[in-house]
């Protein structure tokens, strides 16, 4: 079995396994959005090594695009879910476009500054986005036969695109494309030398995980009826990046995992104590410190300690981890 | 024989992955001029970046006027007395050609910053200029002089003539050989042979980061078989 | 009238942001790091300065106080901690710091509550003067004059002595200010420690005039980027440019859009960065 | 011969990097199907002239075409699809990638929009593949071919680098300094290899190794200070009195047999 579907399979277990261990549905399926967000994210990060601090614009857009398609117009939900994935692209395009004109630490101050322009444009413009009370009293139509007003039934609905735009992703990043994209990351001259128009590469990268996250913000509008302003502010950039980070950028599965930490904890956390970003705060300069390689690359190192054997295993392909 | 002021021994360095220095053994005694010579890629900029603290030696040790500085931060080798001018230059764009200087004076030197413009006086007619608009060799005056008021025991030099137009390296090839008169010793990477005639004394040649030749001027000189084997001199 | 009342006003906001700002510039400059705790030094300084002036300590004191105590506190975070990281991918650095600004902003809520607080000028600028029509506050219109004198001490800090040099030289090349001798470790850190006492200076300045809420260091850090980016990464210069303009368009605004004053101020900057990439003043 | 036209033109070519005329005047003519090295001490302008010629660098004035197509203002990744790729005297390699992903990836950079696609997985069979194991046996690299290549020998990482120019199928291809870093056993094969390549491509290089240089050249064009000192066949150079002078003077690393 390779990688891939390795991968693969311990993201459908995830699905599987978070209705068994989770009370809440809502909270399981905030895992599964943040995983998709933080995948996309992963997309750019890991792949490209591109640092977006603008990951909230496209989920915050993707929140608000559904919402104002179901509340405005009779169109079905799949089509107000298109127009979030459409929109999420077109806008990742833009910002893309213009952020990558720079690099490195200028090109996440970019980024994070047209983060603040989307915030304040929808701060803005009330009218049309509810300002700070957010937009509100979202429906959740049924599709079809489908039934989504229950919250496990949505789950089940949000679990069956998880794993769709899991498998899409992996087909992305493992395509001749994806391993483009690391070639960038890698040395990004010599990708220029060989012939391949850099810019054009990491662009169409932003337009897919734009299109991801303004999925995933569509999917969270529907599930708590309300497109919050806090769906596109620096928090939920800061947010999406943290957990991406937190899971590891070695792979797509590392984003899953971060996204499960970040949520279930901090769920966990909040309730016993309401200061609990104090410890997050610093969990996050000790992930930096001692644990670069993310809960991935932690696990990583717990197998390969449990299982002296791989050890030899993996010494004879350099560069290769255990799973 | 004067004493060795640095000795370099067995030295291994790494970049990342790469062994770039495998095991480097040389030595500059008092008074001396030595050059280091070797083709693009053999480790040259390598060993005085090690010898400098730039590149920490994995292995080896590097000894200086008695004291082992092998691990020592850049800056207390620096302030130890090891000069180097780097092959780029290391001019500050930013400030002038005066604060180039300044930033980099000692009183203890014995060149104050009146006794370089002496040497190189291109440097005070230019003393206001940023030091982003000095011509080539006039930024590599530069850059000796601020070795110089830097209270060097030792200059290390790479690559000094690097690009510069005929007239203008004869021009710092006789502000050497006015620095060499005054008994400091030079190490000196160069690929110019006509220069290091000039100047040296003693000659390293490096391959595969080792060293692989080591004789004195005239011994080097008259030894066609070495110059072709290792720097590919001659067409055959 | 208002035009030039909001012009003054302008010119004071801006000042604020060249303070909060240009220690950024610096640090970035300098260390080539991506300091996202920087709006934590500026809601430390302020609160800490209405700490001090809530326990009836002199203003004066509490202006100074304050300021010094975050360099200090700046100063030990990079020894203990952020030296460590330099070497480390800008994710790292960015990591860390957001990290500790989550957790200097919880710390101010768990020590002076959630809700904020105002801070009351000192007595002798408690008054007001009249700009025309305009009544304007006096303790306004004193930290225009402080932050003008301030600014030209930094300038002469930066372009008239050693240290100064040092840290222009060590914005070309870390590497070649250590081949001279000198410990770039020891200027790393005392440029740190200036940049967050400037930012703190910053808030506890700001505090009498727009209170202290445990959120306005989010809001300062933003800022700061926006000035950094317009101005142009590691100049002085283009800190104090674009402070200003931020700061007077965002007040003339103020009259004319008042929802749309912040949108105009990141509309601008995305201006500046298609027409002049390298912002107003920056380099390279 | 002569009556070719030239593969690549350079006219009047100059490279300025701020105050820095890095490059003057440069007007050069290579004709197909030749072997053309250049040579001069190091700060001579040589590798800026490659950067200029395949597009790293935009050239401040003057013009470049190849087969008689303007590219002077095309940029480096649009040049190569028009047939000329390049090695770099640093190694410049995707250091966390293996060999064959290496090799693929210069080869599908002719067609890059090819990979453009999201959707399109590796065939194992796909033609940029097959060029990578091609070249790789070229090479002699084969045995090394999953491994990373950071983690390659310096010899083999210099190869590699010359094999990155080779997969995408020049007509006209760069090396700067093949021989850097080399030791003399890698030289030898080195030069074999370049001679090789100069069946069936145009090859330009840098060169310190005269030995290379004189015995492989159709044409040498010698630089100094950024500008043209003197053009033409081994013979002429070895023989030109300027040559000599600057040779024996102080300009070159040592003298010419």
């Amino acid at each position: 079995m390779n990688r891939s579907s390795l991968h693969f399979i311990l993201a459908a277990i995830v699905a599987v396994a978070l209705p068994l261990f989770m009370r809440s549905g809502t909270l399981a399926s905030e895992v599964l959005i943040y995983a998709m967000a933080a995948s996309a994210c992963n997309l750019l990060l890991g792949y490209t090594g591109l640092l977006s601090f603008g990951q909230g614009i496209f989920f915050g857009l993707g929140s608000y695009v559904v919402g104002l398609t179901l509340l405005h117009t009779p169109l079905p939900l799949g089509l107000a879910i298109l127009f979030s994935i459409v929109i999420g692209a077109l806008v990742a395009t833009g910002v893309g476009w213009l952020s990558i004109r720079r690099q490195g630490v200028y090109f996440v101050m970019l980024t994070l500054a047209f983060s603040q322009f989307f915030y304040f444009l929808a701060y803005t413009f009330k009218d049309i986005t509810g300002g700070d009370n957010g937009l509100l009293n979202i429906p959740r139509p049924d599709v079809g036969p489908l039934v989504l007003r229950s919250s496990w039934a949505y789950y089940a609905f949000i679990a069956i695109i998880f794993l769709l735009i899991f498998a899409t992703l992996q087909r992305v990043a493992s395509s001749t494309f994806g391993r483009t994209l690391l070639a960038i990351r890698d040395n990004e001259e010599r990708a220029r030398a060989i012939g391949f128009p850099v810019r054009t590469f990491k662009i169409t990268a932003f337009a897919i995980s734009g299109a991801v996250t303004g999925l995933a913000g569509a999917l969270h509008a529907l599930l708590i009826g309300v497109a919050p302003l806090s769906n596109i502010d620096y928090h939920m950039s800061e947010s999406i990046l943290i957990m991406t980070i937190i899971g590891g950028t070695g792979n797509l599965f590392a984003s899953v995992l971060g996204a499960g930490f970040y949520v279930i904890v901090s769920d966990l956390l909040s309730t016993i104590w309401p200061r609990w970003l104090l410890l997050l705060g610093g969990l996050l300069v000790v992930v930096a410190l001692f644990m670069q390689q993310g809960l991935w690359g932690l696990l990583e190192r717990i197998i390969l300690a449990l299982r002296p054997a791989s050890r030899t295993a993996a010494g004879k392909e350099p560069g290769r981890s255990p799973l | 024989m004067s004493a060795t002021l640095l000795e370099v021994e067995n030295v291994h360095g790494y970049y990342g992955k790469s062994h770039i220095l495998q095991g480097v053994t040389l030595e500059v005694r008092e008074g001396e001029v030595v050059t280091l010579l070797g083709r693009n890629g053999a480790g040259k900029t390598s060993t005085v970046k090690s010898i400098s603290g730039l590149l920490a030696p994995r292995t080896g040790r590097v000894r200086f006027a008695g004291t082992e500085i092998s691990g020592w931060q850049p800056h207390q080798i620096a302030q130890l007395g090891l000069a180097l001018v780097p092959e780029n230059r290391g001019i500050f764009g930013l400030l002038s050609v005066e604060e180039n200087l300044r930033i980099a004076a000692r009183k203890r030197s014995p060149w104050s910053i009146k006794d370089v413009y002496t040497i190189f006086p291109r440097l005070e007619e230019r003393r206001r200029n940023g030091g982003g608009q000095l011509s080539g060799g006039e930024q590599q005056m530069l850059a000796i002089a601020r070795a110089l008021v830097n209270a060097p025991k030792l200059l290390m030099l790479d690559e000094p003539v690097e690009g510069l137009a005929p007239v203008i390296v004869e021009e710092i090839v006789a502000q050497l050989k006015q620095i060499r008169a005054t008994g400091i010793p030079i190490l000196l990477i160069e690929q110019n042979l006509a220069v290091c005639t000039e100047l040296a004394d003693r000659h390293y040649i490096l391959e595969l980061g080792r060293v692989v030749y080591n004789g004195t001027h005239d011994e080097f000189a008259a030894d066609e078989i070495t110059k072709d084997r290792y720097l590919g001199v001659n067409a055959h | 009238m208002i035009y030039l009342f909001q012009l003054v006003n302008g010119i004071g906001l801006g000042m604020l942001y060249f303070l909060l700002a240009v220690g950024l510039s610096i640090i970035f400059g300098l260390l080539h790091f991506v300091n996202f705790a920087h709006g934590a030094f500026y809601l430390l300084g302020a609160y800490l300065a209405y700490d001090m002036i809530e326990r009836g300590l002199n203003f004066w004191a509490g202006l100074v106080l304050a300021p010094l105590v975050v360099a200090a506190l700046a100063a030990l975070t990079e020894i203990v901690l952020l030296r460590r990281i330099y070497h480390l991918p800008h994710t790292f650095h960015i990591l860390v710091t957001v990290g500790l600004a989550l957790m200097v902003q919880e710390l101010v809520i768990i020590l002076w509550g959630p809700v904020g607080g105002n801070v009351s000028p000192p007595e002798a600028l408690s008054g007001v003067v009249m700009l025309g029509d305009f009544i304007y506050p006096q303790y306004r219109l004193f930290v225009i004059v402080f932050t003008m004198v301030l600014a030209l001490g930094l300038w002469w800090l930066l372009e008239g002595t050693r240290l100064g040099a040092v840290v222009r030289a060590g914005s070309e090349s870390t590497d070649m200010v250590s081949l001279l001798g000198i410990d770039i470790l020891k200027v790393n850190t005392a440029v740190f420690a200036l940049g967050a006492g400037l930012a703190g200076l910053a808030g506890s300045l700001a505090a009498p005039i727009r209170g202290v809420e445990p959120f306005m260091g989010v809001e300062a850090l933003g800022i700061a980027f926006v000035v950094v980016v317009i101005g142009g990464m590691g100049s002085y210069t283009g800190a104090l440019v674009a402070g200003l303009l931020v700061g007077i368009v965002q007040s003339i605004m103020t009259t004319l859009w008042p929802e749309g004053a912040r949108l105009m101020i990141y509309l601008g900057m995305g201006l500046v960065i298609l027409t002049m990439p390298r912002g107003l003043l920056g380099r390279a | 011969m002569s009556a070719q036209a030239p593969i690549l033109a350079a006219d009047k070519l100059a490279v300025r990097y701020g105050s820095f005329l890095a490059l003057s005047d440069v007007t050069l003519a290579i004709k197909p199907n030749t072997i053309h090295s250049v040579i001069g001490p190091n700060g001579a302008g040589k590798t800026t002239l490659f950067h200029a010629l395949t597009g790293r660098v935009q050239a401040s004035s003057g013009r470049i075409t190849l087969n008689g197509r303007d590219i002077t203002h095309l940029s480096d990744d649009k040049r190569v699809p028009l047939g000329i790729a390049r090695s770099f005297q640093v190694t410049s390699l995707f250091q966390n990638l293996t060999v064959r992903e290496n090799l693929r990836l210069a080869a599908q950079g002719r067609t890059p929009l090819q990979a453009l696609a999201p959707w399109r997985g590796v065939e194992p069979d796909g033609e940029a593949t097959v060029i990578a194991d091609q070249v790789m046996s070229r090479l002699g690299i084969t045995a090394v071919a999953d491994r990373v290549a950071g983690e390659l020998s310096h010899g083999q990482q210099r190869r590699l680098e010359v094999g990155m120019a080779v997969a995408a199928k020049p007509r006209l291809i760069l090396l700067d300094e093949p021989t850097s870093g080399m030791g003399i056993d890698d030289i030898e094969a080195m030069k074999a290899l370049i001679r090789d390549l100069g069946r069936d491509h145009t090859v330009l290089f840098i060169e310190h190794n005269m030995g290379i240089v004189m015995n492989i050249s159709d044409t040498v064009t010698v630089m100094r200070a950024g500008r043209v000192l003197v053009e033409g066949s081994p013979m002429v150079v070895r023989d030109d009195p300027e040559v000599r002078r600057a040779y024996l003077g102080n300009m070159m690393t040592g003298d010419i047999a």
